[in-house]
């Protein structure tokens, strides 16, 4: 392997780390703030995909799918939480596990209602439709450049806002110690309301970014979602330094796991997963308490 | 368990074993392949139903030991005639238990959210092992050419003929069945539920929660082990999608309907998740969109599962004894 | 001098910055009360904690019997004879008083054999359970499930428990928390009369009752032993009086 | 009992039998009624009606009920009546599945399926039981070759068949070395295979085989070893949704221009919507094309656009001869099932004009076709030639008894 092809790897790996982050931080959101096991988390992000396919087809502007993704999933997010999670406070998690699996079969089951099983490809918009050449065999496609951006507005965005915000500090605070914010006066049911809407739509917009690169079709989450948990449990639960160092664990493992061993990859990174849970239970990277 | 719920779930059991008992006499052809596919996954069902309940481990990877078993068969199983079934089936069993106590002795060091996610881990750890690197037979699968036969000491007992089937997965399962009500009855029993309602004091009573939830975890995927070689043996098929995490959660599921803190219940909603599936299927080509109702609706409504449900509707109306 | 059956010499206990416990040393005789006091956040309880086991200690050495056992576990701990209660969450929910009190007899009288046996099959862990819960006056409510006991009745169940353990050394995590004055004076003669059984290590807040009962007393504050004796001298010592004792005596 | 490496049991001697005598008592408490011949004939669908590949098998069964409707709702003098199982692609589920429709069902005929893995299950059972077992799609080589037997059929194709041509496509444009890539899964491996052996019999050389894991689509790492390792020529194989990703990803990667990418015909049938401009001049072999100007072709297309209102592929045209064989074997036999061996044999004699043009069966039961090389121009798989006449699979282990 020439060291051009190395970076070219080392590029591919940053690339998919940053897609698997922003999928990933939703979650990250739900099981770290909320505690809440989601398997539906696969689900959301392929309807994500569903609505840009449907956005674009109907309006012929994927700019449109950003606001409609964010619209979409944060009322999803609010109805899930006010209808189904918030009844199953107290609960152990096999009520969450179980919940969120039954939702995945009604999500499925609507998907292929509405839209047929075929697959659907999302045009990349024009503006982003270039690739960059990088060697007289392969170019990069601009728009995957366009979605590591994304992924590190993003990064930058919910860490400033964890960090500094008063929204922030809420949030720490109702993690850590549902009475303890309670008690400082924090509306806890309105923050797991807030969190899960967000949580739940920064998925779907994970799945409406990613439309165009991903295409769209039937149990398109099902990979995403356990690949979601291992970015999770490598970084630590609900630390998004956490999954954001995960994600590149993984991107890498991925990318070059399938230049050396292909047969492999995916065992890898599972064994990966399971070492660092014995060697950290907390994570790589120890959570701040959110 | 209270008293009460303890006498419904001795009855619920009582019932079902009678009733299994007719199936082979009353039922015909494919209805009693659809029994003995049911009585195993009922049989699974209660074994995860014993660690899921006393022991109050979330396991979202029991479809691995179940898988696993079934690929040793697969892989022990002669091209040109049956293989020897205590053989075999130790075999399977043992290895099953083994990869539980490997699963077990690093993922019981976890509690709550930790712990099922590496039973998932661990369960996409296995899938992968046979979907992707080639061992046993690739994505697609592998044949148990023969059914495999029991060698006794006068005579060879075939269990082609799907009576004859049933009834050895009946005895199977009766046992399984009958393991864990007992397990769930006895002193170990109680010093799971000890352990899963106070650690603390459970230790300080002298035991280690470590130690009884490992026990039982293992006890639990030998079982599980159990009805992944007889699936094998009855479908003479085996997929890594059976180990995979759909397949655990889809037992769970099973659990909760029925009620996780009764033996009866696992299998209960094993049966009634089965039958469910079975009619909704000729009914509408959309039926997991019925399956996946009943799942919500069964997790919002009857969290602690129907046996318990039906308990409290015979309840006395007055409050508490006490 | 008799050898202890319990010493802890310089136990330490950090929580990332905070030194809950600093370099402690504690001698425990047969039928011996020794009494730990201090007031709120001294580290009483982080103390007890690590001699009973469910905290590894930062610094420092715990023997039983001339054995150390710093880092057993609990479990291991109670079969040598080491038996505690808890501040909170003494008992087992869901379980009878007769059950709760047999299961803790249970590695003393069954075999691993006896495990696949239920509880209430299993005589002589009932026959001691009684006896057990006879000696806390609970004999009358053997039946009823520990969720529906009073606060009272639990710390008896939880001491009538601990007793069945038949432990050598008995360390109490606070007993009268919470407890009335009619059910405290009783917990106290209860443990008066465990004295001669076994030797106990009594952590309290209640300042009267520990020194009606207690043969010596060690005072912590911010972690640190500022003083360690008979009740005499150490409610004589300056330093006591000026952290805790005005304060307690209020 | 004969020695052969798969699925021949002891219990084969039962067929059909095996059934009834199984259920013992029970079969005479409550006796069937005995089948009289005019009653409909029982047609069991199996196929994927739900998951990836639920279109297939919507065509499928929609073009095998077309052709009936068209000989007038009767083949053979016998009207049929349908069931339908979802075998929902899950190998796993494959016996209880067949079982509902054998045992269950008490189904004549058996039609399925798509998925090889579920069809390997399916085999199995058609040949401990002896029901005829129509394959409208699955391509394992394995079915019609060392599995084979008298009451299995297949109309689709063998994995070999369409992939075996490639090669010599690619030595007519000048390419002397490929890379293939495809899920690591038998069809998979059975493709590549079959294209090595076309590849090199005309003097190719593969330099690279890469396998992805089945199903993932995360293409990008493989993507980038082939950029590294340049070769003249790319076959793939994908289908459904890692079709589309797959096909728009090496467009994207640059590849496409550099590295000429060629495959089987699934890489881009039911896909060239969602590929759109990615998909655009690729050349693939298969044994139909969008516009191939024949009479049959015409007809069908037409009849099934009218029925369904959407375009016929080539799935349905493997359910329409799925329906058109089993139609010559009623024929040759009145319409009465129990003469198996001479409905069989008139089955394995039948000249077809299908849709595909001539087609004819080889002595393993495995269609003898035409595999056409087609471009993708306008969205649509346009015929350029054909690739290799009357291509009939080598049926290596078959043994008919």
């Amino acid at each position: 392997m020439s060291t051009f092809f190395f970076f070219v790897q080392l590029l591919n790996a940053i690339q998919y780390a940053l897609i698997l982050y922003l999928v990933a931080s939703g979650l990250t959101l739900l099981l770290g703030i909320m505690g809440v096991i989601n398997l539906a988390h696969g689900a959301f992000y392929m309807v994500g995909a569903y609505i840009a396919f449907a956005v674009v087809q109907q309006f012929g502007n994927f700019w449109l799918t950003l606001p409609a993704g964010i619209l979409i999933g944060l009322a999803l997010g609010a109805l899930i939480e006010k209808f189904l999670l918030s009844r199953l406070e107290g609960a152990d998690h096999l009520s969450q596990v179980l919940l969120s699996f039954g939702l995945i079969l009604l999500i499925n089951e609507g998907q292929r209602l509405i839209f047929g099983n075929d697959p659907h490809g999302v045009e990349v918009p024009k503006i982003l439709a270039a690739s960059i050449p990088l060697s007289n065999t392969l170019s990069y496609p601009v728009y995957r450049l366009f979605v590591c951006a994304v992924g590190i507005v993003f990064i930058i965005a919910i860490g400033l806002i964890m960090a500094k915000s008063r929204i922030g500090m809420m949030l720490r605070a109702s993690a850590e110690n549902r009475d303890m914010a309670r008690a400082m006066g924090i509306d806890v049911k309105f923050v797991y309301l807030g969190v899960t809407a967000v949580g739940i739509a920064c998925t779907v917009l994970a799945g409406v970014i990613a439309a165009p690169l991903a295409s769209v079709y039937p149990g398109m989450g099902d990979q995403v979602l356990i690949q979601s948990f291992v970015v999770i449990v490598l970084g630590g639960i609900g630390s998004l330094s956490g999954a954001l160092v995960g994600s590149l664990l993984l991107g890498l493992v991925d990318a070059f796991g399938k230049q050396f061993f292909p047969n492999y990859a995916a065992f890898l990174v599972y064994a990966a997963m399971i070492a660092v849970l014995i060697v950290r239970p907390q994570g790589l990277v120890r959570s701040r308490g959110t | 368990m209270n008293a009460r719920l303890e006498k419904f779930d001795g009855a619920f059991l009582l019932l079902l074993a009678v009733a299994a008992a007719f199936v082979p006499f009353v039922l015909s052809g494919y209805e009693i392949k659809l029994a003995t596919t049911i009585t195993i996954q009922a049989g699974l069902a209660v074994a995860l139903g014993f660690v899921v309940g006393p022991a109050g481990l979330t396991s979202v990877g029991h479809a691995a030991f179940y898988g696993v078993a079934a690929y040793i068969l697969a892989m022990m199983s002669p091209k040109s005639g049956p293989a020897d079934m205590l053989l075999t089936a130790a075999i399977a069993i043992f290895g099953a238990a083994a990869f539980a106590l490997v699963v077990g002795a690093v993922s019981i060091r976890s509690r709550g959210m930790y712990f099922i996610l590496m039973t998932i881990a661990f369960g996409q750890l296995g899938y992968h092992l046979f979907n992707d690197t080639g061992i046993g037979g690739k994505s697609d699968g592998s044949y148990v050419q023969f059914r495999p036969e029991l060698h006794l000491f006068w005579t060879d007992v075939s269990f082609d003929k799907a009576p004859r089937f049933y009834m050895l997965v009946y005895v199977v399962v009766f046992l399984v069945v009958g393991a864990c009500w007992w397990l769930r009855r006895s002193a170990f029993g109680s010093v799971l539920l000890a352990a899963r309602d106070n650690e603390a004091r459970t230790r300080a009573f002298g035991f280690s929660p470590y130690v009884v939830r490992l026990i039982a975890f293992v006890i639990s995927g030998g079982m599980a082990g159990a009805m992944g070689y007889l699936t094998a043996a009855q479908h003479g098929f085996v997929a890594p999608q059976m180990l995979a995490w759909h397949a655990s959660a889809f037992a769970l599921v099973m659990v909760l309907i029925g009620g996780k803190d009764t033996t009866s219940g696992p299998a209960i909603g094993a049966i009634l998740l089965l039958l469910a599936e079975e009619i909704l299927q000729r009914w509408t080509e959309h039926w997991l969109v019925g399956v996946g109702l009943i799942i919500v609706v069964a997790v919002i409504a009857a969290p602690r599962g129907l046996v318990p449900f039906v308990a409290g509707l015979f309840a006395p109306k007055q409050a508490h004894h006490g | 001098m008799v050898e202890p059956v319990l010493r802890a010499s310089g136990i330490g206990k950090r929580f990332g910055g905070l030194l809950a416990v600093d370099n402690v040393n504690l001698d425990l005789h047969p039928r011996e009360i020794h009494a730990v006091i201090g007031p709120n956040g001294a580290g009483k309880s982080t103390f007890l904690s690590t001699i009973a086991g469910d905290l590894p200690p930062t610094t420092g050495q715990v023997f039983f019997q001339g054995q150390e056992v710093t880092h057993l576990p609990v479990d291991k701990r109670t079969r040598l004879g080491i038996g505690r209660t808890y501040q909170r969450s003494a008992v087992i929910a869901g379980f009878t008083a007769l059950d709760m009190v047999r299961l803790a007899m249970l590695h003393r009288v069954s075999s691993a054999f006896g495990m696949l046996s239920p509880l209430a099959s299993n005589d002589a862990a009932t026959r001691g359970a009684y006896e057990a819960l006879a000696r806390v006056g609970l004999s009358e409510r053997a039946g009823i499930t520990t969720d529906f006991m009073s606060h009272g009745e639990k710390r008896r169940l939880e001491i009538a428990a601990v007793l069945a353990l038949d432990p050598k050394i008995l360390l109490l995590d606070e007993p009268l928390a919470g407890l009335g004055p009619d059910e405290s004076s009783a917990v106290v003669a209860l443990i008066q009369s465990l004295k001669s059984h076994c030797a106990i290590m009594l952590i309290e807040h209640d300042i009267d009752a520990v020194f009606s009962v207690a043969d010596r007393i060690t005072v912590l504050d911010n972690g640190k032993a500022i003083a360690s004796g008979t009740p005499d001298a150490v409610r004589n010592t300056p330093a006591v009086q000026q952290a805790y004792l005005g304060f307690g005596e209020d | 009992m004969r020695k052969t490496d798969l699925l021949i049991t002891r219990r084969s001697a039962l067929k059909a039998v095996g059934g009834a005598a199984a259920t013992g008592l029970l079969v005479r408490a409550f006796p069937t009624p005995a089948i009289a011949q005019a009653a409909p004939l029982r047609i069991g669908f199996m196929l994927p009606y739900t998951g990836t590949y639920a279109s297939l098998a919507k065509n499928i069964d929609g073009a095998f009920r077309q052709y009936v409707e068209e000989k007038g709702g009767k083949l053979g003098g016998r009207s049929l009546e349908y069931v339908m199982v979802d075998d929902q692609a899950e190998p796993s589920k494959a016996t209880d599945n067949m079982n509902k429709l054998v045992d269950r069902d008490k189904v004549d005929v058996v039609v399925g399926t798509v998925h090889s893995g579920v069809q390997m299950a399916m085999v199995k059972i058609a040949r401990e039981s002896g029901k005829l077992m129509i394959i409208p799609n699955a391509g394992a080589d394995d079915a019609t070759r060392s599995a084979c037997a008298p009451n299995i059929f297949r109309t689709s194709f063998s994995n070999w068949q369409p992939c075996f041509p490639v090669g010599k496509v690619m030595a007519e444009k000048g390419h002397k070395t490929a890379m293939t890539i495809t899920w690591k899964y038998a069809a998979g491996e059975e493709d590549v295979r079959a294209f090595k052996e076309g590849f090199g019999a005309v003097g190719g050389s593969v330099i690279g085989e890469l396998y992805v894991p089945f199903p993932e689509v995360e293409f990008q790492s493989f993507l980038t070893q082939i950029a590294e390792k340049k070769p003249d020529a790319v076959f793939a194989f994908f289908a459904g949704g890692g079709a589309v990703k797959f096909v728009k990803d090496y467009a994207a990667a640059g590849l496409k221009k550099s590295v000429p990418l060629y495959g089987p015909g699934f890489l881009t049938d039911g896909t060239l919507q969602a590929q759109g401009e990615a998909a655009e001049g690729l050349l693939t072999t298969l044994h139909y094309a969008d516009d191939l100007d024949n009479p049959t072709d015409k007809k069908f297309r037409e009849g099934f656009k009218k029925k369904f209102n959407a375009d016929a592929d080539v799935y349905a045209v493997q359910g329409y001869d799925s329906a058109a064989l089993l139609g010559v074997g009623l024929e040759a036999v009145k319409g009465d099932m129990k003469a198996a061996d001479a409905m069989y044999k008139a089955m394995g004699a039948a000249k077809i004009d299908s849709p595909r043009g001539p087609l004819s069966f080889s002595a393993s039961h495995n269609p003898i076709q035409n595999i056409y090389l087609r471009e993708v121009k306008n969205g649509k798989n346009t015929f350029v030639k054909i690739a290799h006449a009357n291509l009939a699979d080598p049926g290596t282990g078959c043994k008919m008894s």
